[in-house]
């Protein structure tokens, strides 16, 4: 299996794609662990997913940075909501 | 409430107020009110760079079930009779509809309570950005409002 | 504010919310934000004597400069771009409109606050009376509401 | 001169009558002293016109009972609003 992960607005801009599919990795426990993993690409990764700036949804439900993740899941990475 | 009475919409087209305004109570006669909410693309004219177009990013998918979840924590807390949410997507430009809510009660007060929390919620909770051209040419994404996140935080 | 931006209208005839929506914000770039308010002729289901007409009384000449000052309260105390109170009269049934209000201005939280003070205001502050008539012929003039008079209080 | 007076509603409905002309008299200094010399009548204006139960405009403006009453004024009395 994989996940799905999806960038949105100002984060897909600043990382230059909108999407990707990225295969399973059994030590991760939390979206945090995932989005270290991408931070850990360095350059624009680095700068645009510090999680104070950022907001992630877990199979299209807002998610908290501790929450678990699991293999086939559709995580997402956006910048704060602007709608309405 | 019938479940048919609940209506979320998210589309690229424009949509008409007064026609949604007499959706929300025709089919009801215990409705005595409507309370709404119309969000339009406004020009800026104290600030650097007028506003040209503006521009509706979503979530597809996501921005369905979070509006979803918004009306439905309006509908535990306020007797409501009809909800209407339509977000619009995709470009825009000032003076165009960008959003409407309405919530139809027997009484106002249930009315004016639920439209005002589905704003705030749906401000604050729902997967859109905004992206605004100005007239050089110029893009640049909305920053989010502090203000927005206290408002939401009152309910 | 414009002095045209503010309409005020007693009157028989039946309105229409979408024109009325329209008119609040079309002419003017900076509005972002339209709250409206429609009161409706409701069935009462649970009570004893189905409600089939009601007929609105009021003041002529009074009612219009009440109509004024409460919307010169509202303009005073939040920023409103444009402002719109329609009250019919005479005889009503059940599902027809009897009031419109809607307040246009750059932010949400002014159009809201002000169209909510504004029907607080009216119910509680304009000479407009309710008089139902029962399935059976009875008429009865409806009670005001102590509960209406604490909402109007809050402002 | 004179004063015009105005009904409405159930006061109205209760009085049987809309409206009248009243000729002025200098002794009334408030509006609660002309509602008193209605009451004065005794039967359904005594019951109708009870302060309690009613308000009162003067020149179409909402007034308090201890407002001053002119010769010329307009004066309406009727139940609480129930208008929106």
């Amino acid at each position: 299996m994989a996940l799905s992960i999806k960038y949105f607005a100002r984060v897909r801009d600043a990382l230059g794609t909108s999407g990707e599919t990225l295969a399973w990795n059994a030590t991760w426990q939390t979206v945090d662990d995932l989005r270290q993993a991408l931070c850990a690409r360095g350059g624009a990764w680095a700068e645009t997913l510090s999680r104070e700036e950022i907001h992630c949804a877990r199979n299209q439900q807002i998610a908290a940075w501790n929450d678990p993740i699991a293999d086939g899941d559709e995580i997402a990475f956006f910048p704060p909501v602007t709608g309405g | 409430m019938a479940k048919d009475a609940v209506t979320i919409r998210v589309q690229s087209e424009d949509f008409d107020p007064g026609v949604e305004t007499q959706r929300l109570h025709e089919a009801d006669p215990t409705v005595g009110a409507v309370a709404t909410f119309l969000g339009l693309v406004r020009a800026h004219p104290q600030e650097d760079g007028a506003v040209t177009t503006m521009t509706l990013e979503h979530y597809p998918g996501m921005t369905e079930k979070a509006l979803a979840a918004i009306v439905d924590e309006a509908r535990r807390r306020w007797p409501l009779t009809a909800v209407t949410v339509i977000h619009r997507v995709g470009p825009l430009a000032v003076g165009d509809r960008i959003v409407f809510v309405g919530c139809a009660s027997s009484h106002r007060a249930a009315a004016f309570a639920a439209c005002e929390f589905l704003m705030d919620y749906l401000k604050t909770r729902a997967p859109f950005w905004k992206k605004e051209t100005t007239a050089s040419g110029e893009t640049r994404w909305v920053k989010a409002r502090a203000s927005d996140e206290e408002r939401a935080l009152r309910w």
